[in-house]
C-alpha cells in the first residue's frame, strides 16, 4: 500500500514539477508571479486535444505542434500584456497576468463549453508489475519527461550563450543591456520557452488524467507557484524538487491523514518549510546587503 | 568612560574573517575617522555597531552598556544612528517625511493614538514637524521639503540622509562614506556640515571614508583597518606618516599593479 | 487640522458619490421606461419575463448553461403554442459566474429593473439561498432547478423547487440497495467543497445507519480534483460491496477511471449529479455499470420525455442531462401555475404553484407538498450501459409524514 | 431615483472597498504582498454568522467581533510568517487563505461544505457606508501618523527603516492586524447581507479581486483604492450588455488598465495632495504623474536563476 501510494505521489509530483519548471524559469528571469501560466498550460493541453481528437493526429507530432503554438501565444501575451509594464514595479504585471488568465479561460469556456473533455486513447497503456506496485507507461513517460526537460532546461540556462544572457538579465537587466545583450529578445525567448514547457505539462497531464476543461489552469497555476516557491524561486532543480515534494505530500497526506484536509496539510508543510528555510529548499539565501 | 567601545570584536562570514580582534574607543565629542583599503571591513564595523550583524566574538559597549546582540532598532533608540554607503533614503516619500521618520524613536504615538485624536498627539505631531524642519534647515534643504526624495540631486540626497539620521537625536552619528561621488565643492560642504554637527549639536561623529582629504581634514582621530585588523590609530598627521599605513595603501596597490601586469 | 480632515473626508465622500452617480446614471433610458408602477407589468400584454439565474462562466458554468438550454426549449414550445395567458414568455439571461455577490446583484436586477414574474435557478443550493432571500423580500417567485439541499423552501412562501429532493429520495434508494442488491458494507465518497455532495452524503449516512448497512470507509474529494489515487487505494483495501458517491459527473468519471486502473471492480451509485453523458464521454467504459438515481429517465421514457430528448439532440446536438431536464420542467411548472391562477402576478400565482398536483414533466410526476417541497415519483435507478443510461429499477416514493 | 439594483451595487462596492482598504494598509502602505486576504474576510464572516446563529447576539456586536477575531487571526498569521520576505511571504499568505478555507469546509460549527444559511439580513446601505466612513477615517489617520510613516518606511526600504529605530516586525504585525480587522468587518457585513456563506466564497479569487482593486486604483492612495474598488465592482455589471463576451472583455479590460496606468489610476497621490490640488486648481493628472512611484521593493527578491 505504501509503495503504491509512493509511486502515485512521485507521478503526481513529476506532473507538478513539469508545470513548475516553466513557471520558475519565467519567474527567475523577470520576477513575475505569472498567474496566467496555468492558463497557458490549459491552452497547450487544448491544442493537443484538438489535434488528436479533431485532426486525428498522433500524439508525438501533436505534442510538438502544441508546444510550438503555445510558445507563439506566450510571445504575443508577453508583448501585449507584460512588456509595456516592465518598468513599473511588480504588482502591475501581476494584475495584468490575472487579466490574461481571465481572458484565456473565458475565451476557451465560450468556444469549447465548460464541460470536461477526455483525450482519445493516444498512448498504448502497458503495465509493469513489481510485486504489489503497478506502474503504467504513462507514469513512466511523465517522470522521464520531467527529468529530461529539467536537465535540458538546466543545460540551456547554465551552458549556452543564451542561458548566460538569461542569467545576466535575471541579475541586473540594465547592466545586461549595457553588456550588449538584447534584453527584450531574451525575455521574449524566456517566455516562449516557459510557455512551451507549460504546454508540455498540459499535454502530459491532460493525457494522464484524461481531462481537459477551460478552468484547469487555475489550480495548476497555484500548484506551480507553490512548487516553485517551495523549491526556491528561480532554481530549476528546486522547481523539480518542490513539485515532487508537493505531489508526495498531497498523496501521502490524503492517504495517511485526512483526505479532506489535503490542501491544508500541504500548505501547512509549505509554511513550516519556509520558516525553517526562508528561501525554499534549494533557493539561494536572500542577503540583505547593507 | 568612552562613549563607544569595541572590545576584541571578530566577525566571520563562512571562512572569511571580515573583522579581526578589533579594539576601538570613541570618546564623547570627537570626530573619529575609520579608513582602510577596499574590503578592509569598515562597513562591517558599522553593521556590527548598529546591530545589523551580531559579532562572532567580542563585545560592544555604548555609554557603558553592552549593545551587541540587541536588535538594530533598539540600538538606534539608545542613540546611535547612521547613514549608508549607497544612499538609502525613502525614495517615494517627500524630503520632510524622510526626516519625520527619523523622529520615530523620539516620539511615541502608537496605532491607537494615531486614530484617536487628542491634545497630546497634536502636540507631538507639531513637535515632529518643527524638529524635522530644523534638521532640514541644518542641511540646507528646507526649501525642498515637499519634493519627493528620489527627485533630489545626488548631493542633496546625501545631506537628506544625514538630516534623517540626525533627527533621531543620536549621541553618536555613523557616516558611511558621506563624500563618495561628490565634487570638490560638495566635499567641502560636507566637511563643514560634519564639523557643524559636532560643534552645534555636540554629536560624536564616527566616519568611514575613502577620500583621504575629507578624513584627514575633518577627523581628530583616525584608525586604519587592513584585512579586518587595526594597524594604526592616531591623529591624522601621525597616521599619514605611519609605515604600515603607507604599506597597506601603496604597497598593496604596488603589488596589485604588478600582478595585473 | 480638523478642517483639513473634514475636507479630505468629504473629498473622499464626493468621490464615492460621483462614482456611484456614474453607476446609476448608466442606463437612463431603460430605467425611465421601467420605472412605471409595478401593476403595469402584470396587466399589459407584453411578454411575461422569467429571469434565468445561473453561471455561464466559471466553475459551475456547465450546470447553468444546460439549465438555460432546457429553459429555452420549454419557452419556445410554450410560445409556439400561444404563450401563457395570451402573452409570450421571455427569458432574461444574466451570467453570475457562480459568485454569490453576483447572484445577489443579478437577482436584484431581475426583481427591480427587469421586474420578472419568476426567477428560475440557481442550479446550486447555496446560490439559490442567496437569491431566495431577495426574491422573498421582493415578492417574486423563485423556482430552483437544482437546489437539492435542506433549508431552501423554508426561506419563504415565494420559494419553490422542482427537483428530486434528497430527504425523500435517499432513504428510498438505500432501502432498495439493501433489499435488491443486498449491500452490507459500503464506501461513502463526498466532495467536501460541494454543498450538494455534503448534504446528500449526510442523508446517506443517516439512511445507511437506519437500514443497518455499514460504512466501511468515508473518503473525501474536492470539486476540481483530477487525482484520486490515494482515495481509490484506500477504498480498494476496505473491501466493500459498493461505493456510494453523491458527487458530480466530472469528478465521478475521473474517479471511476482511477478505480478501473487500480482494479477496483465494484459498482458506484450516485444521485442525479452523475446523470450526464459526460460519464461515458470522459471515462471510455470505466463507468460501465455505474448507477444513478434521478427523477429523469432517458430510458423507457413516456411521450413527453421522449419528445424532450429528441428535441435536445436535434437543437443542441447533445444528450440531455439532469440540468436540461430540470430547467425545462421549471418553466412548465411556472407556466402551469400561471394558467391555473389566470395571472402572471407572483403574489397570485404562487398560491396556484403551491397547489401543483400530478404535473407531468420530463422528470416524472410532480406534486408540491403542503410544506412546498416537491415530491417526484417514481425515482428511477439508471445504469450506464455502453453509451446510454438504461433503466434498472423504479423505486416508488411517498410523501413523508 | 435610485432603485434596489443600484443600492445593491453600492452596498457591494462598500463591502469591497472596506476590504480593499484593509489590504491597502498591508500591501499598499507597508509593502507586504498578501494573497490571502479573503481568509481574513472569511474568518470575520463566519464569526459574525456563528455568533448570530448560535448566540443570537446583536448585529453591531457581531460586526465588532468579526473584526476582532479576524484581527487576531492576522496577528497569529503575522508572527511566524512575517520573517519571510517578498514572494515567500506572498505564498505563505496564500497558504493561510487556503488553510482557513479547508478548515471551514471540514468543521462542524461552520456547517462544512453546506455553509451557513438563514443569517439574519441586517446589513443595509447606511451601515455599510458608516463602516466605510470609519475605515476611511482610520486609514487616513494612520497613514498620516508616526505609525503610518514608519509603515511606509518599511515599504520603501526595510533595512533603512530599522536603522531609523523602526521595529519592523512589530509594525508589520500591527499592519496585518488592522488590515485583517477591516477585512473581518467587511466579512461580517457580507454575511449579514447575503444571509448565506460558504467557505468557497472566500477562495483565492476573492483575495485576488481585492488585490486588483488596490493595485488598479493606485497602491497606498486612499482615493485610488476607493476608485479601484468602484471600477472593479461596477465594471462586471456594466459589461453585462456584452452577454457571453462579458468576462473575456473584463480580462482584457484589466490588462488594458494596467498597461494604460501602470501605477494605478491614482497611483501615488494622497488625499492631502488632492485637496491641495483642488484648491489651487492644479492639474490632477500632473499631480498623479509627479507622485507616480515605481514599486520595486514589493516582493523584490533578486534571486536570479540557477
Amino acid at each position: 500500500m505504501f509503495l503504491t501510494q509512493l509511486v502515485h505521489g512521485l507521478t503526481l509530483g513529476a506532473c507538478y514539477a513539469l508545470i513548475a519548471l516553466g513557471y520558475s524559469m519565467v519567474y527567475g528571469i523577470i520576477g513575475l508571479i505569472n498567474f496566467a501560466h496555468g492558463d497557458i498550460y490549459m491552452l497547450g493541453s487544448f491544442f493537443a486535444l484538438y489535434l488528436t481528437s479533431v485532426v486525428k493526429m498522433k500524439i508525438a507530432p501533436a505534442f510538438l505542434i502544441a508546444m510550438g503554438l503555445t510558445s507563439l501565444v506566450g510571445l504575443v501575451i508577453e508583448r501585449v500584456a507584460y512588456k509595456p509594464l516592465r518598468r513599473s514595479g511588480r504588482l502591475s504585471p501581476l494584475i495584468s497576468a490575472i487579466g490574461v488568465s481571465i481572458f484565456l479561460s473565458t475565451l476557451l469556456n465560450m468556444y469549447m463549453g465548460p464541460q470536461t473533455r477526455g483525450f482519445p486513447d493516444v498512448i498504448t497503456e502497458l503495465q509493469v508489475k513489481l510485486g504489489e506496485i503497478v506502474i503504467t507507461t504513462t507514469q513512466l513517460y511523465i517522470v522521464a519527461m520531467s527529468i529530461a526537460l529539467m536537465l535540458l532546461l538546466r543545460h540551456i540556462v547554465m551552458r549556452t550563450r543564451v542561458g548566460q544572457a538569461m542569467r545576466a538579465c535575471s541579475w541586473d537587466r540594465e547592466v545586461a543591456s549595457l553588456m550588449g545583450i538584447n534584453v527584450d529578445q531574451i525575455i521574449a525567448l524566456t517566455f516562449a520557452i516557459g510557455s512551451a514547457l507549460a504546454a508540455a505539462a498540459g499535454v502530459m497531464m491532460g493525457v494522464y488524467f484524461n481531462a481537459w476543461w477551460p478552468l484547469m489552469g487555475f489550480s495548476a497555476g497555484i500548484k506551480a507557484f507553490t512548487a516553485a516557491v517551495l523549491g526556491g524561486i528561480g532554481s530549476i532543480p528546486g522547481a523539480m524538487l518542490g513539485g515532487v515534494v508537493l505531489g508526495l505530500v498531497e498523496i501521502l497526506g490524503s492517504a495517511y491523514l485526512q483526505s479532506s484536509y489535503r490542501d491544508a496539510i500541504s500548505f501547512t508543510i509549505l509554511i513550516i518549510v519556509l520558516l525553517v528555510r526562508p528561501s525554499g529548499l534549494l533557493g539561494r539565501k536572500i542577503e540583505q546587503k547593507v | 568612560m568612552a562613549l563607544l567601545e569595541l572590545k576584541e570584536i571578530t566577525m566571520q562570514f563562512g571562512g572569511l574573517t571580515a573583522v579581526d580582534h578589533l579594539d576601538l574607543r570613541l570618546e564623547e565629542g570627537v570626530i573619529f575617522g575609520l579608513i582602510g583599503p577596499n574590503g578592509a571591513g569598515k562597513t562591517t564595523v558599522f553593521n556590527l555597531v548598529t546591530g545589523v550583524y551580531k559579532p562572532t566574538s567580542g563585545s560592544i559597549y555604548f555609554k557603558g552598556e553592552r549593545i551587541d546582540g540587541k536588535p538594530p532598532y533598539s540600538i538606534t533608540a539608545m542613540g546611535i544612528s547612521r547613514t549608508f554607503q549607497n544612499i538609502r533614503i525613502f525614495k517615494s516619500l517627500s524630503a520632510l517625511d524622510n526626516v519625520k521618520i527619523g523622529r520615530h524613536c523620539k516620539s511615541s504615538m502608537n496605532l491607537f493614538h494615531s486614530v484617536i485624536p487628542g491634545p497630546f498627539t497634536a502636540r507631538e505631531e507639531r513637535d515632529i514637524e518643527e524638529k524635522s524642519m530644523e534638521y532640514l534647515r541644518m542641511v540646507g534643504l528646507e526649501h525642498k521639503k515637499d519634493i519627493l526624495s528620489k527627485n533630489l540631486p545626488y548631493g542633496e540626497q546625501r545631506r537628506l540622509e544625514i538630516a534623517r539620521a540626525l533627527a533621531c537625536e543620536p549621541k553618536i552619528l555613523l557616516l558611511d562614506e558621506p563624500a563618495a561621488g561628490m565634487n570638490r565643492q560638495e566635499k567641502t560642504e560636507i566637511m563643514d556640515l560634519v564639523r557643524r554637527i559636532r560643534d552645534t549639536l555636540g554629536v560624536t561623529v564616527f566616519l568611514v571614508e575613502h577620500d583621504m582629504k575629507v578624513v584627514m581634514g575633518v577627523s581628530e582621530t583616525v584608525a586604519v583597518l587592513d584585512y579586518g585588523k587595526k594597524i594604526c590609530e592616531g591623529t591624522p598627521s601621525q597616521v599619514q606618516s605611519d609605515e604600515r599605513v603607507i604599506e597597506a595603501y601603496l604597497g598593496r596597490r604596488a603589488r596589485r599593479t604588478r600582478k595585473a601586469v | 487640522m480638523n478642517v483639513k480632515k473634514l475636507i479630505s473626508l468629504s473629498i473622499a465622500a464626493l468621490l464615492i458619490v460621483s462614482v456611484t452617480a456614474g453607476c446609476s446614471g448608466g442606463q437612463p433610458t431603460q430605467k425611465s421606461a421601467e420605472q412605471k408602477p409595478p401593476e403595469q407589468k402584470l396587466a399589459d400584454t407584453g411578454p411575461i419575463k422569467i429571469g434565468f439565474l445561473g453561471a455561464l462562466t466559471g466553475n459551475v458554468a456547465s450546470y447553468g448553461i444546460n439549465t438555460l438550454k432546457g429553459m429555452k426549449l420549454a419557452v419556445e414550445e410554450i410560445n409556439a403554442a400561444g404563450g401563457v395567458l395570451g402573452r409570450p414568455l421571455e427569458i432574461v439571461i444574466e451570467d453570475n459566474r457562480g459568485d454569490k455577490t453576483e447572484i445577489a446583484n443579478v437577482t436584484k436586477k431581475f426583481v427591480t429593473r427587469d421586474k420578472v414574474a419568476a426567477v428560475i435557478g440557481d442550479p446550486t443550493t447555496g446560490g439559490t439561498k442567496v437569491a431566495a432571500a431577495i426574491c422573498q423580500e421582493n415578492k417574486t417567485v423563485l423556482v430552483s432547478a437544482g437546489a437539492v439541499g435542506p433549508g431552501v423552501v423554508e426561506i419563504g412562501d415565494y420559494i419553490f423547487r422542482d427537483v428530486v429532493i434528497d430527504p425523500i429520495a435517499v432513504p428510498a434508494v438505500v432501502k432498495w440497495l439493501k433489499d435488491s442488491l443486498k449491500w452490507k458494507r459500503v464506501a461513502l465518497i463526498v466532495s467536501v467543497n460541494n454543498d450538494y455532495s455534503v448534504g446528500q452524503a449526510k442523508l446517506f449516512e443517516d439512511a445507511l445507519k437506519k437500514e443497518g448497512i455499514e460504512i466501511a470507509i468515508k473518503e473525501s474529494i474536492q470539486d476540481g480534483d483530477t487525482v484520486f489515487t490515494s482515495q481509490v487505494t484506500k477504498i480498494k483495501k476496505a473491501n466493500v460491496d459498493g461505493m456510494i458517491a453523491p458527487i458530480y459527473y466530472t469528478e465521478g468519471a475521473l474517479l471511476m477511471i482511477e478505480a478501473k486502473k487500480q482494479g477496483l471492480n465494484k459498482v458506484f451509485i450516485g444521485g442525479d449529479g452523475l446523470l450526464s453523458p459526460v460519464l461515458w464521454e470522459l471515462a471510455k467504459g470505466a463507468t460501465e455499470g455505474c448507477m444513478v438515481f434521478a427523477g429523469f429517465s432517458p430510458d423507457e421514457p413516456d411521450e413527453i420525455t421522449k419528445k424532450f430528448i429528441d428535441k435536445v439532440k436535434q437543437v443542441y446536438n447533445e444528450e440531455p442531462d439532469m440540468f436540461h431536464a430540470q430547467g425545462y420542467d421549471a418553466v412548465y411548472l411556472v407556466a402551469d401555475a400561471m394558467k391555473r391562477a389566470n395571472s402572471a402576478d407572483p403574489s397570485v400565482f404562487k398560491t396556484a404553484l403551491a397547489q401543483t398536483k400530478d404535473l407531468r414533466g420530463v422528470c416524472g410526476v410532480l406534486t408540491i407538498l403542503p410544506n412546498r417541497e416537491p415530491l417526484r415519483t417514481p425515482i428511477n435507478v439508471l445504469e450506464v450501459k455502453g453509451q446510454k443510461f438504461a433503466l434498472k429499477a423504479r423505486v416508488p416514493v411517498t410523501a413523508p409524514q | 431615483m435610485i432603485d434596489a439594483y443600484t443600492i445593491q451595487i453600492l452596498v457591494v462596492f462598500g463591502i469591497n472597498a472596506i476590504m480593499a482598504l484593509g489590504l491597502n494598509l498591508i500591501t499598499g502602505v507597508t509593502g507586504q504582498l498578501s494573497l490571502g486576504h479573503a481568509g481574513f474576510m472569511s474568518v470575520g464572516a463566519y464569526t459574525a454568522a456563528i455568533m448570530t446563529l448560535r448566540l443570537h447576539t446583536p448585529y453591531v456586536l457581531n460586526l465588532l467581533a468579526a473584526g476582532v477575531v479576524a484581527g487576531l487571526s492576522g496577528v497569529v498569521l503575522g508572527f511566524p510568517t512575517l520573517r519571510l520576505y517578498g514572494d515567500y511571504l506572498a505564498i505563505a499568505t496564500l497558504g493561510f487563505g487556503e488553510i482557513v478555507r479547508v478548515l471551514f469546509l471540514n468543521l462542524e460549527i461552520t456547517g462544512g461544505g453546506l455553509g451557513l444559511s438563514a443569517i439574519p439580513s441586517k446589513t443595509n446601505l447606511a451601515v455599510v457606508y458608516a463602516c466605510l466612513g470609519i475605515t476611511l477615517y482610520v486609514m487616513s489617520k494612520i497613514q498620516k501618523s508616526r505609525v503610518g510613516r514608519a509603515l511606509m518606511a518599511i515599504r520603501e526600504d526595510e533595512v533603512a527603516a530599522i536603522a531609523m529605530g523602526v521595529n519592523s516586525t512589530s509594525l508589520k504585525v500591527q499592519a496585518f492586524a488592522v488590515g485583517a480587522f477591516f477585512a473581518g468587518i467587511s466579512g461580517g457585513l457580507y454575511a449579514h447581507y447575503l444571509t448565506y456563506i460558504n467557505p468557497n466564497d472566500f477562495g483565492f479569487m476573492k483575495s485576488i479581486d481585492s488585490l486588483s482593486m488596490v493595485v488598479l486604483g493606485g497602491m497606498g492612495s486612499l482615493p485610488g483604492v476607493l476608485l479601484g474598488a468602484a471600477v472593479l465592482t461596477y465594471a462586471p455589471e456594466k459589461l453585462r450588455f456584452l452577454q457571453n463576451y462579458r468576462m473575456i472583455c473584463y480580462g482584457a479590460f484589466l490588462v488594458f488598465m494596467m498597461v494604460f496606468r501602470p501605477n494605478g489610476l491614482l497611483g501615488g497621490t494622497d488625499l492631502r495632495q488632492l485637496v491641495k490640488a483642488s484648491f489651487k486648481g492644479l492639474n490632477w493628472g500632473a499631480m498623479a504623474k509627479q507622485g507616480a512611484r515605481t514599486r520595486e521593493g514589493i516582493g523584490g527578491s533578486k534571486d536570479g536563476i540557477a
